[in-house]
């Protein structure tokens, strides 16, 4: 299919991996969770209470969810400077994330990572990561632990489709593909570098840059948790098993700007593209239309689901917002272990 | 800073449009000057300091990249060997950690290993600096890593006018030059007069004359030690300011004259201190100026630390006007 | 093929680029050079008379030789720790060489580079590098000036299949494959990084890595000069017409050690290969063979270019012996321009 | 070095054995440790340094690796982050410019970003030293950039004995630690005892006391400072020898105690002068024993050019003793 032709046929369920109510309400639930939070850090932006900058995953939380859906507690990620999403998608929670975001000491990093560098080891998540690419090797090393230490852990590197501008990317991939290591290699696929439309900077396909090093690599529209989810699933099961690494293209689209501050974007990309993918293409209602259409779900549900978010996240920003900052002996803390 | 003769108010420009002016005047000027980096054609940099250059020069000569720091630094290296004038940006400083083997290994040797036969002159653009809340993969200020390896120069540039200056002698230059820019200066304004003009590598600036003690500094830490200096002299004490403006070539003379004279001195730079720029700084004058030193020079580089993400840490991680004029009254005997 | 079936059939010359009798000869003669050169350096180690180590190019002539016969003086190339032979076949002479190697202010490099630094601008050969993959941001930066100046120059990226392990090589194929830059990547599989057997550090095919970047990429028989010469020159020709870049793999072998003193090498392979190959698979028999057997070439042409090319090398290597050293107030020469 | 109470001849080792030795025990130890380089395994290294140790630990903890710095520093990191304990093997000094991104960014911020949650305890073994006639790519010696990084550790051991020490500790500690080999010292031998021990980082060793002039060296220069002393001895000019043995943690107190008892002091690295390791050591040193001493701190670096291939270049550019010496005389006003 042509990279911008992600379309969602909603009464196709074919082939995917079949899960129950439950589940499928837990992965609804998750990335509104992820839809909220980012909201909120948007008005924390625009109302000048967070510091920095912050990179927003709105459009893409069906690519998180429906992988770490695949994962248990005990599996590996590593993330992004856009990763917000994939921490509460492998279950961090949102009050100490909201607080590391306003950089206070009650945040996962005790407010000295941020945004770009939130890291949970109780669920998994290995750090978000401020240099493109830069986790590639991470997760690679978490994979190979695991296979050494028998410990049946997989790992999952997420990265944006830019980073296989990096060279690291190539070296480790092959290392994986060489040594059978557990580790899945997520492009997500949001069609822009920064301010750059990826075509322009990538020669040749996506998924043939894993295949290169023999590595399996599968093509999902990450629009649809159900086949992210399946996809993930499978992946995470063969290296379970010990079949080795492999890599998953999602194609998703960023509904917001690169950062909260990116705000005119039409020099790079037309409204009429970004009112395509918001309107047709958004994973929440996707998920939603059909779960309902199944009758699987009913409304209230859902609405129960919305609610009950709607309120933790109120609950969990001001938290932070009241959460005392670090000491300040604490800036020389932390340097050596 | 240039001492202007016109009566008439002096141009102001930007930092960034001071970069973006020298860019484009040397582009202008010589058709194998180009641009390579991560969204500086279009979007002109995530800091806008290259906006309307793609539009004047076409996407030919300012390249959108891939995410390939090695690489681009790579290709400007092949291209300066063969006859063009890269210049290279990378977007934040901390991302040279991914081109040194580019930079160092290959530019700054390769004119001496072929035995002067071969050059690379080249430029790399990149920024330094702390306190934007960029936390520690953002945040770095790590020239004193290329201030060390012979084969490149180094400039960081305080002022609109210095930037301009500098830039367009970095693009002269037959060598690799390292060019830091201070991510939060590029707002900051200052006069640059119209006409064409460069500034030689290796000429420190007196930015502030004074006479009891010598605060050098290096890019942001210039307007900290400027400020400091209007504390001290509320209190009674002289400061002389000296900015390096390159740490290679290294204006050993200046500083060492200026320290001989009012007999103290106090280096600040944006780098962590350990291993950093002012330890060099320091001890070419305490060797320079020993037998006129009254106390220990003093040195005031960031803290040793990575640069923590919260607001009430990283601001305590780099030198404030105030701590520096304490520092710079101990050193005087008021503390 | 399997990667150590490169077999050579002598009497097969379909399909091969035609070329006079006098162009065989001189691609003979050029790879006589190299291996006499190579002879002498391997002497010159074992007399303690050259300081520090090389690595030989001995086996490997017809890849250097068959690439460089294809470009013109204008053409670039860039080279590697083992780079004599590039150097050679690229025009250059082997006294100012041999000069380099011994460290005299007559050598290429004004003794300042040595074995690994060789370079020589005249001939267009941008210089061996110490930094395996090192040079494929340079050739690729080569490449992008003839472009934009519309030089119609072409340049060659040589390096071994370790380099394969740098994430740098995956940087700039991508952007050459991007922007159609006029240069050719060639591989030489000689079969070992240094030690290590290729395939216990290579998942999947070496051309794979470039097709992974819609890039062309063909594969020859290393050893067979008529295959080595009508794939560069195809490629070449293709890269000059602004077809872009191309990837090509040349199936060669080492004869001798890694480096000078690499004497005791069967804990890595085993004599038996070395052997088959050097028997077998000799460059320089092979195409006399078939010149001769072709009628095209006798005996006494053969014998003079080996007489010419021992009194040269004799002749070359006494006049480095003799050669004085660069001045001390050297040292601090060329560290700026 | 080690006070050795026992009345038999002490073991001796060289350099290559000491480390060897050192790996071996700490995977006998503690099976989390495990190596991972460009021909580590069955070559056991260029060098041989590893010999043996595949076929007592096996290729899965002893891993040929690609040749990929970067990468495999990377997967060390995300090793030592998820409960191993890697020794990556970066078989050149030189060859870091390929893996600063993973040891920079990564692995040395990791800590401190994470509030102190996650960890990398891991040690990036390399080489450093010229005179090999391994020419530019090949000689440097570039610890100076990682002592100037927080979080990182930096050892330089100069005898056997520290070497295996200081590597057990390197090993053990739950930092990144960076730990330098001098290529020629390989084969140099010492007494190293039987029994288990470890050394503490930032801990200089006085490698011989004297009164006159402090020599602080570091690594390879040790030798050449020790041999100075001996050739400034015959001068009657008593020298004190301090080996650094970690740039950082750096053991301040000890050099200074040493320029104040001598009131004099000459510091000496294989690492390139300029801005180098003998900057932060020289400043150290005047700031600490300002009052103490007679004369400026002396720095003697490696020149600052590319390492030159030819030999009669080569030797140039790295200190001697007899220059060491004839610096020193000079020093104590005795030229
Ligand atoms: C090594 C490196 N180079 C450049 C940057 C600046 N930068 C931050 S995000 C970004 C674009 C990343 O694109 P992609 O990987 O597709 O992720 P996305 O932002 O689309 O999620 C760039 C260039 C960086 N952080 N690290
Ligand atoms: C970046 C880098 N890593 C490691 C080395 C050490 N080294 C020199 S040659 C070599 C093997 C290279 O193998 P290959 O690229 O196949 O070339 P060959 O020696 O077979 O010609 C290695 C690992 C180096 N010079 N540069
Ligand atoms: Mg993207
Ligand atoms: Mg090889």
């Amino acid at each position: 299919m042509a990279d911008s032709e992600v379309k969602l046929s909603v009464a196709d369920a074919a082939g995917l991996t079949e899960v129950g109510l439950e589940q499928w309400l837990h992965m609804y639930e998750q990335m509104a969770r992820i839809r909220a939070f980012e909201e909120q850090v948007n008005q924390l932006y625009l109302s000048a209470k967070m510091p920095g900058l912050a990179h927003l995953y709105i459009g893409q939380e069906a690519v998180a969810v429906g992988v770490c859906e695949a994962l248990t507690r005990n599996d590996y990620i590593t993330s992004t400077h856009r990763g917000h999403g994939h921490c509460i998608a492998k279950g961090a929670s949102t009050d100490r994330m909201f607080a590391e975001l306003l950089g206070r000491a009650a945040g996962y990093c005790r407010g000295k990572g941020g945004s770009m560098h939130i890291a949970d080891q109780e669920t998994g998540n290995l750090g978000a990561n401020a240099i493109v690419g830069g986790s590639a090797g991470i997760a690679t090393g978490a994979a190979f632990t695991s296979k050494r230490l028998g410990e049946g852990r997989v790992a999952v590197c997420f990265f944006g489709e830019g980073a296989l501008g990096q060279g690291l990317l190539y070296e480790v991939m092959n290392m994986a593909s060489l040594w059978k290591l557990p580790v899945l290699y997520v492009c997500e696929n949001n069609l822009y570098n920064e301010y750059t439309r990826y075509e322009e900077t990538t020669a040749g396909t996506l998924g043939g840059r894993a295949q290169a090093f023999n590595m399996h690599a599968e093509r999902v529209n990450g629009q649809d948790i159900r086949q992210v989810y399946t996809a993930a699933n499978r992946l995470v099961g063969r290296a379970r098993g010990g079949n080795g690494p492999a890599f998953l293209q999602c194609d998703t689209y960023r509904f917001m700007g690169h950062h909260v501050g990116d705000i005119d974007r039409t020099y790079y990309r037309t409204k009429d593209e970004e009112r395509t993918w918001r309107e047709e293409r958004d994973p929440l209602p996707l998920l939603k239309t059909w779960l309902l259409g199944q009758g699987q779900a009913d409304q209230s549900m859902i609405d129960q689901i919305e609610r009950e978010i709607r309120d933790e996240i109120a609950a969990a920003v001001q938290f932070a917002l009241d959460a005392p900052y670090p000491d300040a002996h604490e800036v020389t803390q932390h340097v050596y272990a | 800073m240039p001492e202007l003769v016109q009566e008439v108010a002096p141009r102001e420009l930007t930092m960034a449009q001071a970069i973006n002016e020298a860019l484009a005047e040397e582009m202008r000027r010589d058709p194998s000057v180009f641009i390579i980096g991560e969204d500086v054609a279009e979007a002109g940099t995530p800091f806008k300091v290259l906006k309307g250059l793609v539009e004047e020069f076409g996407p030919e000569r300012v390249i959108d990249s891939p995410i390939s720091e090695a690489g681009i630094t790579g290709l400007g290296v092949g291209a300066a060997m063969t006859g063009l004038r890269p210049v290279v940006d990378l977007m934040f400083g901390d991302f040279v950690t991914l081109a040194m083997d580019q930079m160092v290994n290959q530019a700054a040797k390769i004119h001496y290993m072929s035995g002067g036969k071969l050059k690379a002159p080249m430029v790399i653009r990149t920024t330094l600096g702390a306190t934007r809340r960029s936390a520690a993969q953002h945040s770095q200020s790590l020239h004193a890593w290329f201030s060390h390896v012979p084969g490149l120069k180094v400039a960081l540039p305080a002022t609109p006018y210095d930037a301009k200056g500098l830039l367009k002698t970095a693009i002269r230059d037959d060598n690799p030059v390292v060019f830091f820019e201070d991510k939060l200066m590029y707002q900051k304004k200052g006069p640059v007069p119209a006409e064409e003009y460069t500034l030689p590598f290796g000429v420190a600036d007196v930015k502030r004359e004074g006479s009891d003690i010598t605060l050098v500094a290096t890019s942001s830490m210039v307007y900290v030690a400027l400020e400091a200096a209007e504390l001290l002299a509320r209190d009674g004490l002289s400061a002389e300011v000296v900015d390096l403006r390159t740490t290679f070539p290294l204006d050993k003379e200046t500083l060492i004259e200026s320290a001989k004279k009012t007999g103290r001195a106090l280096v600040i730079d944006e780098g962590y201190e350990r291993y950093g720029v002012t330890a060099e700084l320091a001890s070419v004058i305490a060797e320079g100026a020993f037998y006129h030193l009254d106390a220990p020079v003093k040195r005031m580089g960031a803290m040793d630390v990575p640069i923590p993400f919260s607001p009430v840490l990283e601001d305590l991680t780099v030198a404030t006007s105030a701590g520096v004029a304490a520092a710079a009254k101990a050193l005087c005997g008021r503390a």
